[in-house]
């Protein structure tokens, strides 16, 4: 139902060199700066600049609509923005827009998606479909999981584990243990609250991380308990992958972040050009696993979290 | 020996059987005092005899256990420093007098601002009057304050005491304590302290001054007292006494015989 | 006493001229600061600028100008508040589930809220003069016990649906600036109003410069403490209403990090930890140089890893510079 | 001097005695506080007395212990470092560096992070005894300066791919406790040694209960200083690179808030901000009440929210108590 | 009228030619003067003349903008108030002299810890040694100090004293500088002061005596020079001299005169 990349053209030479900003949720996250190098990369190609610019958490609600509205008064030629929160951008967003600015947002749109296109994986439909496979291939159909997840504020991290919930819903000899636990981010935390889960629930089978923090975590306690657990998450670094190759993360998620900046720039190339662009357009995830990981399919997935990645190095 | 028994109706202060204890430790055993008006009263005694807290009592700071206060005849019972000063007592200490970050005006009127209403409703302070009524004051006490809008850090030691006192002369005080108000000045303004004391007692004031210069409180001083762990053990008209007693009073020398004769000196 | 002899006009004029002389040196670190970043943002970027710029700096500026008056009053007693950030988010928390959850509109939501931060501030301030903890201490602790409170009201999600009228506070503008500014100006006019020409002021610079002294002259230091964290809380609760307004959604775990924003913009106005100086002119300018900062670099496209090493120099210069104009004078 | 009379042997015990008493009194909270909670949790889930679980509380508490030792000199010098967090993040940051882009070996990586926290802690001193900063704003200065350094180090990347050797340091074991827990062990033995029997400890104890009279005695007061902030900096790196072991991955942004469960683990632990007090196992403690705080809670199904306002009460309560102690006297 | 030229070769200490200034403020002027072992040399002036000044140039706390210091005929120059310490100059000041949470064994011994060697190698605090020494020093001067674990916290202004003395007479000082050290205390407690001022000369020791009280200062010091604005006005012995006369040079009365004659004092 939702177009895909393919619904954008290429565009021809721009007729300038413009300047975009491209604002995420935090500045320091690999995900997020996996957007910047597709965003730089296709950039480099039409003869366009971008400046990277975040908070430093991704909490700081004030401080990104300071900085959306600050590109709007920079006079910037596009904006591409990961939206903290839903309903709080969507102010500063409308004022770019009466300037005529062209805004994309990517991973975390607004609501109502005013934006002239949202580029982001269907985190809920994403999420379901690693619960069943979660579910089918590494529970049998029975046993526990639990889930950390990387904050509650943020619309991914509330689809997230919801997806997961609802995917797991079909098999009722699975079931989830306690609250849902947050790393905040932090891999530290992630660290320490599956430690305890470990401890805690001595009959787990499955620990969700949704996000590359809240999966990081998790992998390294059981790899340190040198339990059985197996984890499963979404995104990937190269923290993970080691941990995909050492079948300790089983299962993991992986969108198209790389994609989504390169795209993002596509989309504000045509909006200049003049060109309609679909309200949303769907970016492709794959479901990364130790068995798949050495094949061209992941290996082109991985890179979109790392452009220099090499399969067997 | 102790002429005190005469003042006794018409005293500006008067204090008796006072009892105060921290913890464990029992500070003031009983202690009862008067002061007239216009009278210097020395108070001496050794480190720790309970003067300090004998004065923290009057003024407000502490609440004795036991005891009452009687401020010209009338009972008086102070749960905070703020009562004691809207009862006509200031405390002139050596130290922790003033707040070094405001100047001398605000220092003098600290705690009773002089308040205008801005736009007729708003009360904000009246600065006009407080710097007016500080020059005029200190004409009077002919202090070498070089402006009253000087900080109080930038004040000799001398010169905060001044302060101090102008505070205490403002605001028409009838007793002033004042304890060890010299202890770090120099022989002159040391001179100048005590001739405000007794420029207060002129004024009609009751000035409590305490010290450990014997020589200085024999000198200014109309009668003395002596505490001793608590108590007060000596009461004399400073005419008829000598260091040499007063020290024998202060070293608890005398004291087998005081304990016998104390009521002789409510 | 009225009728005392009227003062000298030499007299009269002098301590004016030496306060105002005070009060500008106090105030030269930032002023020229501002000055200098604006000459190198406005060559940088011409559009920094910008009536619209400015607009959102004004708005950009509020919250934490409006916690740095707080900050001034408790800093100006010798105390500290660490807590501002997690203050900010419970209270934006509660109003914003008042408003929603609720039919009671938003003057009470408003109201009740400011209640909040009273209720907060007197906690602090009791927990300072009841129970004799220092204030960095009890700050700390509420700064632990108003981040879980804020998660637990909702259990950690966001609220959001405010109420359109409820963005007025952000948005709406008188003569052209954000009413957020507004609030902001009329805040900080009260303030320096109350600070320096109120007993209240008086009374808290008297406390900070030497406390005992101040108990001794009969002011009721543990009562005028108690007054000033509760002012600090309420004043913390409306930068969390003014914040909510701006960002039109609650967050449990906003706010992060302000107070430190807002002891900075103290420190960088000329207020000093040790008590007993700070003006609310100098805060409101020391949170408008850092703002500038923040706003400047990223309009010239300066990376904001750089404006937070910038930012570290400019609040430690600011107390060198400070120290160093005190030695020469 | 060694020829004059020996002792009577009650004036040799008599100081003993009275200086252990001090001692059990300084930690009495800590510890009583420890065996409630593990006589609590023990009972909400019996699993959190499985020796697996202590394992990983040795873990979990390693990094904080070894930031609150250097707390400790640093408060006892009366003091305060708020810049830790961000140490941490910038030293392990630098840490990975090494490690994964250069070929200087795991020797080299560890020395030249404890070089920079040396080098830290001179900016910090330096402010502090040269410029005259108040520790409280140097740090402050030094928390963004530090954090924007972290961020500059690989433009906000993380760095993974360590080599496995280096994880040895938080999961190799001896005796079966982690190595992790050992490094803190061993640093608090040498801190508590250092605090306690050296002319180290003593001037830094004599710093912190009247620097003047310190510098009267003939202590090089801004020199000692200064080698404190240069110690708590080395701690801090070295904080950085346990945690970078723990965690197997360099985030720029990690550390957050580490700072302020360091300072309150030294004032649970009985140190006082006003300098003068504090001692090693004291402040070990207070972390580790607050770790078992974080991981019973979890254990025992109570939100972790709740543990964030617990944790606030427990803060205050310990100068609380700490306070009443000495009242009672 | 002075007598001290005659001691020249032979002081413990002798400075000349001292000159200090802060920022604008010339505080110390061209100071010169000697001390002979075994003598107690009273210090007297109006507040601000710069006694305490002088006092930390020669203990090393400030240094001099010029002129030089001499201990027992040698130049010194002390950067620090630990050069000064090891030189054999001790300083006891009125406050800031205690770390109060250090016992009383710490505190005499502060800055210069005895040590051992921990396993033969580290070296670490030698507390058998400091608390058998301090016993032994306690002992000695006669203080009421109650036990040498007992923290500065907990003791009087008198005992405070006593071990700032204590410090002084262990550590076999040349000079002993005492900055009011009676300022605070009761008329015992200054006998006891004195008494040690005294004891201390009596086993060799130069004792420079600031103080405020003519009385004390004639009484116990064998000389006194009176400052004035940052030089030096007189330099006398005590049986020669009498609190008049050096009121009057305190007060800068006989300043005129003094600048003519001013050489006659070096
Ligand atoms: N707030 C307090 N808590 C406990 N003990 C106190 C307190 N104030 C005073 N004391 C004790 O009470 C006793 C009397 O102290 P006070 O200050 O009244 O003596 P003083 O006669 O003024 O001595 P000095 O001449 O040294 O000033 C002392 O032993 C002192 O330690
Ligand atoms: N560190 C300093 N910086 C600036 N001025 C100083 C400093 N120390 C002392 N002064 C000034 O030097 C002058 C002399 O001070 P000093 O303390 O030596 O006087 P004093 O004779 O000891 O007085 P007192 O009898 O009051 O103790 C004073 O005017 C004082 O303000
Ligand atoms: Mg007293
Ligand atoms: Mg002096």
């Amino acid at each position: 139902k939702d177009a895909t990349v393919a619904a954008l053209a290429t565009p021809a030479k721009p007729a300038k060199a413009y300047h975009f900003e491209l604002i995420t949720k935090s500045n320091a996250s690999p995900y997020w700066l996996a957007v910047r190098s597709g965003a730089d990369e296709a950039a480099k190609k039409y003869g366009a600049t971008v400046s990277f610019e975040a908070p430093a958490s991704g909490l700081d609600l004030a401080g990104q609509i300071g900085m959306v509205n600050n590109a709007v008064t920079a006079g910037t030629d596009g904006l591409i923005l990961a939206a903290q929160n839903p309903q709080a951008l969507l102010k500063p967003v409308k004022s770019a827009l009466a300037a005529h600015i062209p805004v994309v947002t990517v991973d975390s749109g607004l609501s109502p998606n005013i934006a002239d296109t949202f580029l982001a994986t269907s985190n809920i439909g994403a999420a379901a479909a690693l619960a069943k496979y979660t579910a089918a291939h590494l529970m049998h159909g029975k046993g526990q999981y639990a889930i950390v997840d990387f904050n509650h504020t943020a619309s991914t991290g509330i689809a997230r584990p919801k997806g997961f919930m609802q995917g797991m819903k079909a098999y009722t000899g699975i079931k989830r243990m306690g609250p849902i636990q947050y790393s905040q981010n932090d891999v530290s935390t992630g660290l320490r609250i599956a430690t305890t889960m470990l401890t805690q629930y001595p009959k787990l089978d499955v620990i969700f991380g949704a996000n590359d923090r809240a999966a990081l975590g998790p992998a390294e306690a059981v790899q340190r308990a040198h339990s059985k657990v197996k984890v499963v998450g979404f995104d990937a670094d190269l923290g993970e992958i080691a941990y995909v190759k050492a079948g300790i993360i089983q299962a993991s998620i992986l969108q198209s972040p790389y994609d989504m900046g390169y795209y993002a720039v596509v989309a504000l190339l045509d909006k200049i050009a003049g060109k309609t662009l679909p309200k949303r357009i769907s970016t492709p995830y794959f479901l990364l696993t130790p068995a798949n990981l050495g094949s061209a399919k992941a290996t082109a997935a991985i890179r979109q979290y790392a452009p220099d990645y090499k399969p067997a190095g | 020996m102790s002429a005190s028994g005469t003042v006794s109706s018409t005293a500006a202060l008067e204090v008796s059987g006072i009892e105060k204890r921290f913890g464990a430790v029992e500070v003031l055993r009983g202690v009862s005092m008067q002061v007239a008006p216009g009278e210097v009263l020395g108070v001496v005694g050794d480190n720790g005899a309970g003067k300090s807290t004998l004065m923290k009592v009057i003024s407000g700071v502490h609440r004795a256990d036991a005891g009452n206060i009687r401020l010209a005849g009338h009972d008086v019972a102070f749960r905070t420093p703020r009562d004691a000063r809207d009862a006509g007592i200031e405390t002139i200490y050596q130290d922790l007098a003033l707040a070094d970050h405001l100047d001398v005006g605000a220092n003098i009127f600290l705690g009773r601002e002089p308040i205008r209403r801005f736009a007729g409703l708003i009360p904000m302070l009246d600065e006009r009057k407080i710097h007016g009524e500080v020059a005029a004051l200190l004409g009077r006490i002919e202090s070498h304050i070089p402006d009253p809008s000087a900080r109080a850090l930038d004040l000799s030691g001398g010169q905060r005491q001044a302060v101090a006192i102008a505070r205490a002369l403002y605001w028409k005080a009838k007793i002033v304590i004042m304890d060890e108000p010299t202890a770090a000045l120099a022989v002159m303004e040391t001179e100048n302290v005590l001739k405000m004391a007794r420029q207060l007692a002129a004024e009609g004031i009751g000035v409590l001054f305490i010290g450990h210069n014997l020589v200085e409180i024999l000198k200014i001083c109309d009668r003395v007292m002596v505490m001793y762990r608590g108590r007060k053990v000596f009461d004399v008209r400073c005419a008829d006494t000598s260091q040499t007693e007063l020290i024998r009073y202060m070293t608890g020398y005398a004291d087998a015989e005081t304990n016998k004769t104390e009521g002789e000196y409510q | 006493m009225d009728q005392r002899v009227a003062p000298k006009p030499e007299i009269e004029t002098m301590p004016r001229g030496r306060a105002a002389l005070r009060f500008v040196r106090q105030l030269a670190f930032a002023l020229i600061s501002i000055v200098v970043l604006i000459i190198i943002f406005g060559i940088l970027n011409p559009r920094f600028l910008s009536a619209i710029n400015w607009f959102h700096i004004t708005q950009q500026v509020a919250v934490i100008a409006i916690l740095a008056i707080g900050q001034t009053f408790i800093i100006a007693t010798a105390g500290i508040d660490i807590s501002q950030g997690s203050v900010v988010a419970l209270s934006s928390m509660i109003c914003a589930i008042i408003l929603v959850d609720t039919h009671l509109g938003m003057v009470a939501a408003v109201a009740l809220t400011l209640l909040l931060g009273a209720v907060v501030g007197a906690m602090v301030g009791g927990s300072i003069v009841v129970l004799g903890v220092p204030p960095f201490i009890a700050t700390l602790g509420m700064l632990a016990i108003a981040m879980g409170a804020a998660l637990l009201t909702t259990n950690g999600t966001p609220v959001f649906g405010l109420p359109d009228g409820f963005q007025a506070i952000s948005q709406g503008t008188i003569l052209g600036v954000p009413n957020m500014g507004w609030i902001a100006i009329v805040i900080a006019l009260i303030a320096a109003f109350v600070l320096n020409k109120t007993r209240f002021g008086r009374y808290t610079l008297a406390i900070g410069s030497n406390a005992e002294a101040a108990r001794r002259v009969g002011i009721n230091v543990p009562r005028h403490l108690l007054m000033i964290y509760m002012l600090g809380g309420i004043i913390s609760a409306l930068a969390g209403i003014v914040y909510l307004s701006y960002t039109a959604a609650a967050q449990p775990t906003s706010g992060g990090n302000y107070e430190l924003y807002a002891i900075a913009a103290v420190v960088i106005g000329g207020g000093s930890l040790f008590g007993g100086v700070g003006t609310i002119l100098g805060s409101v300018l020391g949170a408008l140089l850092m703002t500038i900062l923040k706003n400047g670099t990223q309009l010239a496209g300066i990376s904001s890893y750089v404006e937070q090493v910038i930012l570290g120099i400019v609040v430690v210069g600011a107390v060198y510079v400070d120290n160093l104009r005190r030695r020469l004078r």
